[in-house]
C-alpha cells in the first residue's frame, strides 16, 4: 500500500535484499553498536549505495539479559529492583506498571497519597528523559551545545531524583503498595528551581533549534509517518502523535491521577523529524506544567505505603493482566501472568520502541542518507534496553 | 530560509556570559543525599544474624559467616552479614526487611579497587566487622517511618472476656479460625533461630509454613516428630521460642504456641493416626517408665516407634502428671490432654494406674524384670514456708489444692484466700481459687517483675482482679476462731554487691496483718527420691535437689534414665518432653550397644 | 635489524578471502623504556585519558553527565572518542552480554597500546543483578584485564572520575599494565573467550 | 459505538470463544482455537476496528505441554484492549504467521521463534538472530531451561562465596550431640 518505489532496489526475497556486494556497487556499513551516533547499545547493518542507504537491518541483542526469564525464578518483591533496569533513562514507568499489575491481581489498594507521589515521579521522570532525549537529538544533528545543556539539566532533576528516592538513576521507589518513602522537608521548593531552571532551557533550545535552518534542513523530510502507518506498524506515542493522531494512554486510557489533571494531547501533522522534535518541545513544557498542577493538588499528609502480605512467601493467584502507561516513547505495557505460586508466570514487557527501532526504522531507514541516520534514530526516540530486555 | 533561521543558532553564545553549571575543579566532594542508598553498614550488636536480608536479596549477594567475637547463643545465631559488591544491586530491600532494624546504608559511595591479580577477595565485605571508611558516616538510607514490609503486631487472639472467665473452669483462649492462623503463620520470616531455644528443637518454620501452605497433616507430622504432646504444648507451654523470635526485636513476636494449637485443633484424632502412619515391629524388649507425665509418656512415646514394650506404672488414677494434675482446667482441658494420651496408647504403650513405686511395688523389681528404666516423676514435696503456724488446717499447698480441684475433690477454701509465691503454680492457684468464688491475694518476696510466672499468666490474673501484694516477707499465721491471721514484714530490695539478683530484706518493724480464711503456700517444690532404694540412691549423683545425667539422659547407673524436672533446671513441661526424646534414644542406643 | 619470530595466529574461524586481511602475529608485551623516558611517557599518558565512547550496558548511562557541563571532565584529560584506534581506554558500563563481549574484544584488540580498562558497576564483578542470566557474563577480568574496579549500581559521575584519577596514579606508577598482561597471557584469554562467544567469525587478534 | 463486549459477542456468534475472562472492563482476554487465530485477528482488525497489536507474547505452560500464544489488541475508538489467547503443543509448536497483518508481527514472531522455539512457517526472516548470538540448546525462555545452572557452567563465580543457615548453624553450635 505504501511501499516505496523499489525499482532501483534490489530484490527481495523472503524479507531479505539480494545484494551482489562483489558488484561494487553495494557497501555494507555498520552502523553501531560501537558508535556514538547509535542511542544505547544496538546496530545497523546498512547497505548503501553512494550515500544512500538502500537496506536497513536492526540488530538487537547486546543489551539482552533475559529479564522475563530472571522474573520467572524471582518472588514479586525481588522483581521490583530489577524492572527499572529495562528502561534506563526512564526507569520509574516500569517500577508503576510491574507494581501497579501485581497490585491489581493481588486486589491491593494504595494510598491517595501514594497514588499522587507515582503520578509526580512519573511525570518527573519524563522531563527526564525528555532532556536526554532533547540531548542526543541535537548531538546527532551537530548542536553539541544543546547537548551540553540538556544533558546538565537532567541531572538536576537527578539530583532531584536522589533525594527522593535515594538513587540517581534506578530509583526503585515504587513498590507493590505503595512508594517507599514521603518527601523530605523542602522538597517542593527545590523543584520547582529546577523546573524553572528548566523552562529556561527550553525556551533557549527552542529558540537554537526550532529556528535552525541547518538542522530544519535535515529534519523536516526525514522520516516521514503518514497516519495510515501508524496502526500498520503500531505506532504509538509522539511519534504518532507527530502525524496527527490523537493518541495518549493518559487521556485514552487514564491511570493514576492523569484525569484530574489538566491538559491536552499534543499533535502536530506533519509527521517528519521536526513535527516530532516539536511534539516533544511541547510535552516537555507540559510535562512542567503537569508537575506544577500535582504538587498544588497532592494530599500534604497521609499514608504512602500499605501493608502487603509477607514479601518472602507472598503468593498472587492465578490471573493475567496488562497495564500500560504512557511513557516518553509512547504505550508502555506490562503483561504480568501469575499461577498462584510465589514467582510471576510470565512477565512481558511492551517496549514502544520495539516497533519503532526494528520494524519502523528497517522501513524508514530505506533511503535515507547515511548522515540522517543517527538524526532519524533519534527523531524515532528509541532506547534499545526495551527491545530485548 | 530566512535570517532570522540563519542567525537564531548564534544565540547559544550567549551563555558564554553566564556563571557555568559546572562543579570546581578539583571536583568538589558532593555527598549522596540524606536518603542515598550507598554502601551498608551494620550495629553487629544489634544484629543476631537471622538471615532475612539474605533470604529477600534477589541476587544471592549476602552470606551468613561466622565472625569473631559472637558467640551464638540463644536468640542469635553467631553470624554476620557478609555483603558482596560485585552483585548488590543497592535495592535496599535487606534494610527494608532487617528484623532487628541493625542494617543500613550510608551515602558514601565511592569504592574503588585496582585489578590486580584475581578479583575474588575484592568488593566483599562483612559490615561493621571490616573497618570501612564510612562505617560512621550518619546519613544515608534507613527504613522510612511508616514503611514496613513485615507485619510486626500479633494477629490478636480471642480470649474469654474477664467477667466471664472467672467464675469458669471452659477454656478461656478460642484458639485461631483459618483465617487469622494463615495470617499469623504468613508473619514468619522462617529465619529458624526459635528453633535452638525450643527445648525440643521442633521444626518451627516447617510446620508454620505447613499451615500457610494449608497441609496440616504434614504439620501434625512436623510436630510429633519431636513432640508427641503438641496438644498440650499449643496450651501451656512457656514458648521460649517466642521470647527468641527475631520479631520481638522490633514488634511482637509469632504466636508460635497458637499456631501449634490450631494445628491440633483442626485435625481429628484419626487424622493424626492416618497421617502419622507410625509402623514398627516389637524388638521384644521391655522397658519401665515411672511416673506418666510429659516426660514418662514422650518416652513411652518413641520408645514405643522403636519397638520397646512399655509400661508405664502412675501413682495416681489418670496419666498426665502435672499438666493434670497441676494445670487447671481452664488452661488446659482434660479433654484435649486425653487426645495426646491416647493417640501414645494406641500404640500399644501399658499404663498401670495407681501404682507408686516403693509403696506399691518395689524398685528392684523393675530393675530385675526390665531392661532399662526411665523415671520421670515431677516434683512432688512442696517447699515449707519456714513460717510459725504453716501446719495449721486452713493452710494448704497449691499442689495439693490443685491435685484435690483436678480430681473433683471439694478443697474447702474459704470466702478470702491468700496464695504465697510468685511462680506459675502460685498463678494457677490463685485463679483457680478465684473461679471457687474466693478473693485471692497473691503475696510474693519480690517485685512483681521478678515474678518467675509468665507475664501473659500474671496480666490474666490482675485482669481476673487477684491482688497483688508484692516485698513481703512472710512471718507467722494465727489462727483465731477459724480466721487465720498472716503476717508478713514489707520488705524493700537490696541491689546485691556481686551483681546478683536484688534481695529482698525486712523492713524492721513494718509489718502487716490481715485474715484470710485459706492460706495456699506455692513457693515452690522438690522431688522426692524416697522410692529409690538405698545402695540405688547412693549410685546416682545429685546436685541442687535434682537428678544428674549425661546428654542422653542416663545416669551414674547404666540402667537407669531420668527427665523431666527431676532432672533440668528449667522445670517446664516441654524441657520434659524433650527428655523422654532424648532417654528413649538414649536407651535404644544403650540397648542396642551403638 | 634481526627480524623477530612471532607465533602464527591460527585465524582458523575466519574464511579464506578475509583471513588476508588480518595480521596473524600474536600481540607481543611492550617492554619498558629506560627511568626516566619511561616516567616522562607515564606522565603523558596519565594526562590524555581518551576513553572509547562504547555504551555497553546500562553504566555507559553516568558516563554522559560525566562529559556534559555539570562534571566536565574535559578538564581531566578525560576524552572520549568515537573509533578504537583513537582511544586509550575502555568502559566496560556493566554487564556485558555474549553479543556485547565479542564487540568489547574487538575493540579492545583494535586499540592502540597503550591502553586500559575501567570497568564499571558490580555486574562486571561477579556478575551483579544479572548473575543467573544466561546471555550475560559474571567476571569481566576472565575475558580482557582491568585496570581499575568501580563498583556501585550504577557508580556516580563522581566516582568514575575517581577511578580515572586512581588509573592515573596507576599509570604514573607505571603499574597499568593490563595490555601486558593480556600478550603475555594471550592463550589463556581466547580460550575463556571462544568458550563464551559461540559464532568466533572474527581474526584471534585484530590490531 | 461498538462496545469490547459487542466485539466479543461478535467474534463468539461467528467463530465461537473456548474461555472469556473479563479482566477489567476495558480489557478482556478470550482464547480461541488455533485454527481460528488468524481470522479472528483479521476480523477484529478490519470490522471491530481493533486495528493497533499491542504485542505477542507466548507463555509455556510445560505442566500441560502446551505454549500460549497472546496477541493483545487495542481498539482506539473505545480505548479497550482485548486479548487473543491460543494453545498450542508444546511438541510440534508451529504457529501460522500473521505477518501479513501488521508491519511489527516479523519481529514479534521472530523474538517467539528464538526464545520459545516456536516456529511461524513464511513468516519472513524468522531464522535469524534476534537478541541472540550463537545459542545452542533450548531456547532459553522455555521453562525447562534452567537459567541459574546455565550461568553456573558457563561464566565463573566468584570462588570462595560459602553461607550457612542459621538454623542449621545454631543447632550445630548449641546442641552438640
Amino acid at each position: 500500500m505504501f511501499d516505496l518505489d523499489r525499482k532501483k532496489y534490489p530484490k527481495i526475497d523472503d524479507g531479505k535484499a539480494n545484494f551482489e556486494l562483489y558488484s561494487h556497487k553495494y557497501l555494507k556499513l555498520w552502523h553501531g553498536p560501537q558508535h556514538p551516533g547509535v542511542t544505547g547499545n544496538m546496530a545497523l547493518e546498512l547497505t548503501v549505495s553512494g550515500d544512500e542507504i538502500i537496506d536497513l537491518k536492526t540488530h538487537v541483542g547486546y543489551l539482552h539479559r533475559g529479564f522475563e526469564k530472571l522474573m520467572e525464578r524471582r518472588r514479586f518483591i525481588q522483581c521490583f529492583p530489577i524492572v527499572c533496569r529495562i528502561c534506563v533513562p526512564e526507569p520509574d514507568t516500569n517500577e508503576y506498571l510491574f507494581s501497579a499489575a501485581i497490585e491489581e491481581l493481588a486486589g491491593i489498594e494504595i494510598p491517595e497519597k501514594a497514588i499522587w507521589i507515582r503520578t509526580l515521579n512519573l511525570e518527573m521522570t519524563r522531563l527526564a528523559s525528555y532532556l536526554m532525549w532533547v540531548g542526543g537529538q541535537a548531538g546527532a544533528l551537530g548542536l553539541g551545545a544543546v547537548g551540553q545543556w540538556a544533558i546538565a539539566h537532567r541531572d538536576y532533576v537527578l539530583d532531584l531524583f536522589e533525594e527522593m528516592t535515594g538513587a540517581r538513576v534506578y530509583h526503585m521507589y515504587m513498590v507493590p503498595g505503595g512508594v517507599r518513602g514521603d518527601f523530605p522537608q523542602g522538597f517542593v521548593h527545590r523543584l520547582e528551581a529546577v523546573l524553572q531552571k528548566c523552562e529556561k532551557l527550553i525556551k533557549d533550545a527552542k529558540i537554537v533549534m526550532l529556528n535552525n535552518s541547518v538542522l530544519q534542513d535535515r529534519l523536516v523530510g526525514l522520516g516521514i509517518i503518514t497516519p495510515e502507518m501508524i496502526d500498520k506498524f503500531g505506532i504509538v506515542g509522539p511519534n504518532a502523535r507527530g502525524s496527527g493522531a490523537k493518541r495518549d494512554v493518559r487521556k485514552d486510557n487514564p491511570y493514576l491521577k492523569y484525569n484530574e489533571l489538566d491538559f491536552e494531547i499534543v499533535t502536530e501533522t506533519d509527521g517528519d523529524g521536526f513535527a516530532r522534535l516539536k511534539v516533544r518541545f511541547r510535552e516537555m513544557s507540559q510535562s512542567i506544567s503537569l508537575i506544577r498542577q500535582i504538587v498544588s493538588k497532592m494530599p500534604k499528609t497521609g499514608k504512602f505505603h500499605v501493608k502487603t502480605p509477607n514479601p518472602l512467601h507472598w503468593k498472587i493467584p492465578v490471573g493475567e493482566t496488562y497495564l500500560k502507561a504512557e511513557s516518553t516513547r509512547g504505550e508502555y505495557g506490562f503483561y504480568v501472568a501469575t499461577d498462584g505460586s510465589g514467582f510471576p508466570r510470565k512477565v512481558t514487557v511492551r517496549g514502544p520502541s520495539y516497533t519503532h527501532a526494528v520494524s519502523l526504522l528497517e522501513y524508514l531507514g530505506v533511503g535515507v542518507n547515511i548522515a540522517d541516520i543517527a538524526g532519524l534514530m533519534g527523531s524515532l526516540h528509541t532506547y534499545p534496553p526495551e527491545i530485548e530486555r | 530560509m530566512s535570517l532570522k533561521n540563519f542567525v537564531a543558532p548564534f544565540y547559544v553564545w550567549k551563555r558564554a556570559f553566564e556563571k557555568p553549571l559546572t562543579n570546581t575543579k578539583p571536583l568538589e566532594t558532593r555527598p549522596g543525599a540524606a536518603a542515598y542508598r550507598g554502601f551498608h553498614v551494620n550495629d553487629i550488636e544489634k544484629c543476631i544474624g537471622c538471615g532475612s536480608c539474605e533470604e529477600i536479596c534477589q541476587n544471592m549477594s549476602i552470606d551468613l559467616v561466622p565472625v569473631d567475637g559472637i558467640e551464638t547463643k540463644d536468640g542469635d545465631s553467631g553470624l554476620r552479614p557478609r555483603i558482596d559488591y560485585g552483585r548488590c544491586c543497592w535495592c535496599a530491600l535487606c534494610i527494608d526487611i532487617c528484623p532487628t532494624g541493625s542494617l543500613n546504608m550510608t551515602n558514601e559511595y565511592t569504592w574503588l579497587e585496582e585489578g590486580d591479580g584475581d578479583v575474588d577477595d575484592k568488593f566483599i565485605f562483612t559490615p561493621g566487622v571490616d573497618k570501612k571508611n564510612w562505617n560512621n558516616l550518619e546519613l544515608g538510607y534507613k527504613r522510612p517511618v511508616d514503611y514496613e514490609i513485615l507485619e510486626y503486631s500479633k494477629i490478636k487472639m480471642t480470649i474469654m472476656e474477664t467477667a466471664e472467665r472467672s467464675d469458669s473452669f471452659i477454656e478461656m483462649v478460642k484458639g485461631y479460625s483459618k483465617e487469622e492462623a494463615e495470617r499469623e503463620a504468613d508473619r514468619c520470616v522462617a529465619c529458624g533461630i526459635c528453633v535452638a531455644t525450643c527445648p525440643a528443637n521442633m521444626d518451627i518454620p516447617e510446620y508454620i509454613k505447613a499451615i500457610r501452605e494449608d497441609d496440616l497433616n504434614e504439620a501434625v507430622r512436623l510436630l510429633y516428630k519431636t513432640n508427641p504432646f503438641s496438644n498440650s504444648c499449643g496450651r501451656i507451654c512457656t514458648h521460649r521460642c517466642e521470647d527468641a523470635c527475631v520479631l520481638e526485636h522490633r514488634g511482637e513476636s509469632i504466636s508460635i504456641r497458637w499456631l501449634k494449637r490450631y494445628i491440633m485443633d483442626n485435625v481429628s484424632s484419626e487424622e493424626i493416626k492416618s497421617s502419622l502412619a507410625d509402623e514398627f515391629t516389637k524388638n521384644g524388649k521391655k522397658i519401665a517408665i515411672i511416673g506418666a507425665g510429659p516426660g514418662g509418656l514422650s518416652a513411652a512415646y518413641y520408645l514405643a516407634k522403636l519397638g520397646y514394650s512399655v509400661t508405664v506404672f502412675e501413682a495416681k488414677e489418670k496419666a498426665g502428671g502435672m499438666l493434670r494434675y497441676g494445670i487447671p482446667e481452664y488452661r488446659l482441658p482434660y479433654d484435649e490432654l486425653d487426645k495426646d494420651i491416647n493417640y501414645i496408647l494406641s500404640l500399644g504403650v501399658k499404663i498401670e494406674y495407681n501404682i507408686r513405686i516403693g509403696k506399691d511395688k518395689d524398685f528392684d523389681d523393675l530393675y530385675k524384670h526390665f531392661d532399662s528404666i526411665f523415671f520421670s516423676i515431677g516434683l512432688s514435696k512442696p517447699y515449707s514456708m519456714r513460717v510459725e503456724g504453716e501446719t495449721l488446717p486452713g493452710v494448704i499447698s497449691g499442689l495439693k489444692f490443685l491435685d484435690d480441684v483436678t480430681m473433683g475433690i471439694d478443697p474447702k477454701i474459704g470466702k478470702s484466700v491468700a496464695v504465697v509465691g510468685g511462680g506459675n503454680v502460685a498463678m494457677d492457684a490463685a485463679r483457680t481459687s478465684k473461679r471457687f468464688g474466693a478473693d485471692v491475694t497473691v503475696v510474693y518476696r519480690r517485685r512483681l517483675e521478678d515474678m518467675p510466672a509468665d507475664l501473659e499468666e500474671i496480666v490474666e490474673a490482675q485482669e481476673e482482679n487477684v491482688e497483688f501484694v508484692v516485698k513481703a516477707i512472710p512471718t507467722k499465721i494465727v489462727e483465731n476462731k477459724g480466721k487465720l491471721y498472716f503476717s508478713w514484714n514489707n520488705a524493700k530490695m537490696v541491689e546485691q554487691k556481686d551483681g546478683g539478683r536484688p534481695k529482698p530484706v525486712a523492713i524492721e518493724g513494718d509489718i502487716t496483718t490481715r485474715t484470710f480464711d485459706t492460706i495456699i503456700s506455692a513457693i515452690g517444690q522438690a522431688g522426692d527420691f524416697s522410692f529409690l532404694p538405698k545402695e540405688i540412691e547412693e549410685k546416682l549423683k545429685f546436685k541442687w535437689g535434682k537428678v544428674i545425667t549425661d546428654k542422653s539422659r542416663q545416669t551414674a547407673d547404666s540402667k537407669i534414665f531420668a527427665g523431666g524436672d527431676v532432672v533440668n533446671a528449667t522445670a517446664d513441661a516441654i524441657s520434659a518432653i524433650e527428655d523422654g526424646h532424648k532417654a528413649a534414644i538414649g536407651i535404644d542406643r544403650a540397648l542396642r550397644k551403638i | 635489524m634481526k627480524e623477530k619470530k612471532y607465533d602464527i595466529l591460527p585465524n582458523s574461524e575466519l574464511k579464506a578471502e578475509d583471513r588476508d586481511l588480518f595480521c596473524d602475529a600474536r600481540p607481543v608485551p611492550v617492554s619498558k623504556l629506560n627511568k626516566y623516558m619511561e616516567k616522562l611517557v607515564n606522565w603523558a599518558r596519565a594526562n590524555s585519558l581518551w576513553f572509547l565512547a562504547f555504551g555497553t550496558g546500562c553504566g555507559a548511562v553516568e558516563v554522559r553527565p560525566l562529559m556534559t557541563a555539570r562534571f566536565d571532565a574535559y578538564r581531566y584529560g578525560i576524552a572520549g572518542r568515537p573509533t578504537p584506534r583513537q582511544s586509550g581506554i575502555i568502559l566496560i558500563g556493566g554487564y556485558a552480554s555474549v553479543k556485547t563481549l565479542k564487540r568489547i574484544i574487538r575493540s579492545y584488540e583494535q586499540m592502540q597500546n597503550p591502553k586500559f580498562v575501567i570497568s564499571l558497576c558490580s555486574c562486571s564483578i561477579n556478575g551483579g543483578m544479572y548473575f543467573d542470566s544466561y546471555n550475560t557474563i559474571n567476571q569481566i577480568d576472565k575475558y580482557i584485564p582491568v585496570d581499575v574496579y568501580i563498583t556501585g549500581c550504577m557508580p556516580r559521575p563522581e566516582a568514575i572520575i575517581a577511578g580515572f584519577n586512581k588509573l592515573k596514579d596507576r599509570i604514573k606508577a607505571g603499574n597499568a599494565e593490563g595490555a601486558n598482561k593480556y600478550a603475555e597471557n594471550f592463550d589463556y584469554y581466547k580460550a575463556n573467550q571462544k568458550k563464551i562467544i559461540k559464532d568466533w567469525n572474527m581474526p584471534d587478534y585484530n590490531w | 459505538m461498538k462496545t469490547i463486549l459487542n466485539s466479543v459477542k461478535n467474534i463468539e456468534q461467528i467463530f465461537g470463544v473456548l474461555a472469556k475472562k473479563i479482566q477489567r472492563p476495558d480489557l478482556i482476554f478470550i482464547t480461541v482455537e488455533k485454527k481460528q487465530v488468524l481470522s479472528v485477528l483479521s476480523h477484529l482488525r478490519d470490522i471491530e476496528e481493533y486495528t493497533h497489536l499491542v504485542m505477542i507474547t507466548a507463555i509455556d505452560y510445560l505442566e500441560q505441554g502446551k505454549f500460549q500464544i497472546l496477541y493483545l489488541l487495542h481498539n482506539y475508538k473505545n480505548n479497550t484492549d482485548l486479548g487473543v489467547k491460543t494453545f498450542i503443543s508444546r511438541e510440534d509448536a508451529h504457529m501460522y504467521s500473521a505477518h501479513h497483518l501488521w508491519g511489527q508481527v516479523a519481529t514479534y514472531q521472530r523474538e517467539l521463534h528464538e526464545m520459545f522455539g516456536i516456529d511461524f512457517p513464511g513468516s519472513p526472516r524468522v531464522n535469524e538472530n534476534f537478541a541472540l548470538e550463537g545459542w545452542e540448546g533450548i531456547p532459553p525462555m522455555r521453562r525447562d531451561f534452567d537459567t541459574l545452572r546455565y550461568s553456573q557452567e558457563t561464566y565463573n563465580f566468584r570462588k570462595g562465596r560459602a553461607t550457612n543457615d542459621p538454623k542449621k548453624y545454631m543447632k550445630k553450635n548449641l546442641h552438640k550431640e
